[in-house]
């Protein structure tokens, strides 16, 4: 049990090497299968960490038997932990759906990217932070390249912005070793103020090159440019990732530097509030005119990373809770969004959102799922997008600012005239084609899986919404102690 | 684009390959007493194999090293970091702990772990830079049009 | 020059100078801010505790050991990625 | 000094990275800032009079072996992003047959 921390990061990373080396041999076939299971035991294992860390345990190892400042230590606790099931769902999810489309490195990779977002999560050290947060950089990279030739630039953007990100995150950890002589995070916790009295320059200087580079890593507002390039280009399973995980990453680094870390200094939450703000707004609008079916998935996103942002700049205990909840459950949705939209691009072999408009040739279920997931995703009532929602605008009412309570519910109409103007064109009846009968559905069944798996879980929590609490509570409580 | 240098090239190449070897071998196994260690070793291997490589040719030096098995070195070297890794836990330390003696400090076999895991990173990052700049180079000489 | 590019141009040296002055002026600390913490440790410890004389290899190897593992998976991964990007098979349609 | 320095050469790499219009130089312009930074780091150990990090007999004012140790990892991570994008910007200029930044917001797309 104690070491169960480094095995659910090395055990993928062990299986990767391992089919790097079979896809070499005749017994390529089998990677996929082998990547599924390990995610699986890597998933299993944190799964069984969850009644320690909802009991309010923390879980620390240290790793070569160094004690706190001198080696390398992790810690799971609730916020990593929250992470880390997201992280393992969706790339479970997501190995599913790629067991029949690809071969031998692509699974080497996705697992070396699920070994970098659990590494990031897991780590109290900042210098480490940046490794696996570089690892998982890296191979996000390589994977948005797809057949498309196009998606070659889109991965060139994003590795320019990307290594402009970590370079200065890279120049901040340095800075920060110069003041305090360490990299470990707990005793960083206490230097810091300790340092801020005499030099609250420097300070500043780190505290904004961090703010930059996880404002690029996350697609905030200025520097959103890879996000729709990168998610719509990708293939769909890394798609789902990029928007469900790796977006994530930015906001968990954010939290647990900012909130966590330099928590006595300066406030930041006016800035976070209206940075959100402007990112939310932009997001909307730019989603409302987009053509390209994943383009607008992919600004949706900015939105909703906008409103997660909100909910944490609110700087109060529900807003917080709020915005935890909305992390986790546009994780869902947007799973679930790009799969359905995947799959109906995969069926018709269209991107346009005008083109889809009367193709009897969708099979039923991703236009459902679909559907589903846009309700959700506004925000009405039974789903669990209303409760993470009504949360932060709850927050924001209480705090008094009316302003941002009112946006949120207007972004949520726009949301709902974009996502459902794309509803309408996949449910408007086929007038013609009958001429063109293609085979109405070649998607295999276990790429439904992934779907239901996914649309049941934003069911379920929309339904059950103490459920969800719950598994926040912890995390919540590391913030707000 | 010429298959190969002329033979002034070829010939001081060959005859630097092995000195430039036994250097980074040096560098790999000396690595934890004198300046040095598994990655700057590696370099050095791994340049010695793009030196090999210019002046050769890539026909000839495909016979010799292939690069399937170059792959499966690297891939190897770094499965065996994480083996050592898990060896740790089996061995009751934790992840990556050191579980060989010491031994007297100043010799060669001492240091526990750091002599075992500077070879397997030396062999691991001299076969993949040398990888690296292998594909970039036959891709260029298709786009060149064989 | 177009006048679009003129602005870029602008915007970029304001940007930059904008990053000196802050550079330059937030990490005016002097060498007395370098407080050697955890190096003061190992110095003073490394040999005995790792048997390394060579300090750097003794942090490389021994005490931030799982950094080295994070370094060698990104150098696994950039070879990966450079053949899965220049395989043969997935560049033949982009010659045609 | 020597950080004064480093954070010049990262201003400097910074600068290719954004105002330079052909790829290849955005790709020296991000090895320039990642040198920038590793000297930056290796800075921050040095001071007059110390020697290198080998505790040999009779040595015991050494400079910071810390940092030089972290920077073997980022110069790595700076190769495989180069190796990276050069293999990418490869398989660019076989698609557009350019290296113009343009690329990469799409102009010339069919």
């Amino acid at each position: 049990m104690s070491n169960f921390p480094i095995l659910i990061v090395a055990l993928p990373l062990c299986f990767a090497f391992f089919i790097s080396l079979l896809s070499l041999t005749k017994l390529n076939r089998f990677c996929g299968h082998l990547a599924l299971l390990s995610v699986g035991v890597s998933f299993v294992l944190t799964l069984c960490l969850g009644p320690r860390i909802l009991a309010g345990e923390k879980i620390a190892y240290s790793l070569g038997n160094w004690p706190a400042p001198l080696g390398i230590n992790l810690l799971v606790d609730g916020l990593s932990y929250l992470l880390s099931l997201i992280f393992g769902l969706l790339v479970l999810l997501s190995v599913i759906y790629s067991l029949e489309d690809h071969k031998g490195k692509y699974f080497s990779l996705v697992l070396i990217l699920y070994a970098g977002m659990n590494g990031v999560v897991f780590t109290r050290d900042l210098f480490n932070l940046y490794v696996f947060w570089e690892i998982l950089s890296i191979s996000a990279y390589i994977l948005v390249v797809s057949p498309q030739p196009a998606s070659l630039r889109a991965s060139l953007l994003y590795l320019f912005l990307g290594s402009l990100a970590t370079a200065l995150f890279l120049l901040g950890v340095g800075i920060i070793y110069a003041l305090a002589g360490t990299f470990d995070m707990d005793a960083l916790a206490r230097e810091i103020p300790v340092i801020w009295r005499t030099q609250p320059l420097a300070i500043l200087l780190v505290g904004a090159l961090f703010l930059v580079s996880l404002g690029i890593k996350s697609g905030l507002f200025p520097m959103y440019v890879w996000v729709p390039e990168a998610h719509s280009l990708a293939p769909t399973p890394i798609s789902v990732l990029l928007s469900g995980a790796v977006l994530k990453i930015g906001i968990y680094i954010f939290i647990r530097l900012f909130l966590t870390l330099f928590r006595t200094e300066v406030s930041l939450e006016g800035l976070i509030l209206y940075w959100g703000l402007i990112s939310m707004v932009f997001g909307g609008c730019l989603a409302l005119v987009q053509e390209d079916l994943k383009r607008m998935l992919a600004y949706s996103s900015i939105n909703q990373v906008g409103l997660i942002l909100i909910g944490i700049g609110l700087g109060t205990k529900l807003g917080m809770e709020g915005s935890l909840y909305h992390l986790f459950n546009h994780a869902l949705i947007k799973g679930s969004l790009f799969f359905s939209a995947g799959m109906i691009i995969e069926s018709t072999g269209k991107r346009r959102i005008r083109e889809l408009k009367g193709n009897g040739i969708v099979p039923f279920f991703p236009r459902f799922s679909f559907l589903m997931g846009a309700l959700a995703i506004i925000g009405v009532p039974p789903l669990n997008g209303f409760i993470s929602k009504w949360l932060i605008c709850r927050a924001a009412v209480e705090r008094g600012n009316l302003i941002v309570a009112a946006l949120i519910l207007i972004f949520g109409i726009v949301a709902a005239v974009y996502y459902l103007k794309v509803v309408q064109n996949l449910f408007s009846v086929a007038k013609m084609c009958q001429t063109e009968k293609r085979q109405s559905s070649s998607i295999p069944w276990i790429k439904y899986t992934c779907l239901g798996t996914l649309l049941g879980g934003s069911l379920v929590f929309g339904l059950l919404p103490s459920q969800g609490l719950y598994l926040i509570r912890e995390a919540v409580a590391l913030i707000f102690p | 684009m010429r298959r190969q240098e002329t033979k002034i090239v070829r010939n001081v190449a060959r005859k630097l390959f092995p000195v430039l070897v036994l250097f980074a071998f040096y560098l790999i196994i000396y690595g934890h007493i004198s300046p040095g260690g598994g990655f700057q070793g590696g370099v050095v291997l791994g340049s010695s194999l793009i030196l090999l490589y210019l002046s050769e040719g890539p026909e000839r030096v495909e016979k010799k090293f292939k690069n399937s098995q170059l792959a499966i070195l690297e891939a190897i070297g770094v499965l065996t970091f994480v083996g050592i890794g898990f060896l740790g836990i089996i061995l009751g330390k934790h992840f990556l702990g050191n579980f060989l003696p010491i031994g007297r400090v100043g010799m060669v076999p001492s240091a526990g772990l750091v002599l075992l895991l500077n070879l397997f990173i030396g062999t691991k990052v001299g076969a993949g830079i040398s990888l690296i700049f292998y594909a970039l180079m036959k891709f260029d000489r298709r786009a060149q049009g064989e | 020059m177009s006048l679009k590019s003129v602005i870029r141009y602008i915007l970029v040296l304001l940007l930059l100078v904008v990053l000196a002055v802050a550079m330059f002026v937030g990490m005016d600390f002097g060498k007395e801010y370098h407080r050697r913490k955890v190096s003061d440790y190992y110095i003073a410890r490394g040999v005995k505790d790792t048997g390394a004389i060579n300090l750097v290899t003794a942090i490389y190897l021994n005490y931030r050991a799982y950094d080295t593992l994070g370094e060698a998976t990104v150098l696994f991964v950039a070879v990966l990625g450079v053949m899965y990007l220049l395989s043969y098979e997935k560049t033949r349609d982009e010659n045609s | 000094m020597s950080d004064k320095i480093a954070l010049t050469l990262f201003l400097i790499g910074l600068y290719g990275l954004i105002a330079k219009k052909n790829l290849i130089k955005k790709v020296m312009g991000l090895n320039i800032l990642t040198s920038g930074i590793v000297l930056f780091f290796i800075s921050l150990g040095y001071e007059k009079g110390l020697t290198a990090p080998i505790m040999e007999k009779g040595i015991t004012d050494v400079v910071d072996p810390l940092p030089q140790a972290l920077m073997l990892t980022t110069i790595v991570i700076g190769v495989c992003i180069t190796a990276l994008a050069l293999s990418l910007i490869v398989r660019i200029y076989r698609r557009y047959s350019s290296l113009d930044v343009k690329i990469l917001t799409g102009e010339g797309d069919e």
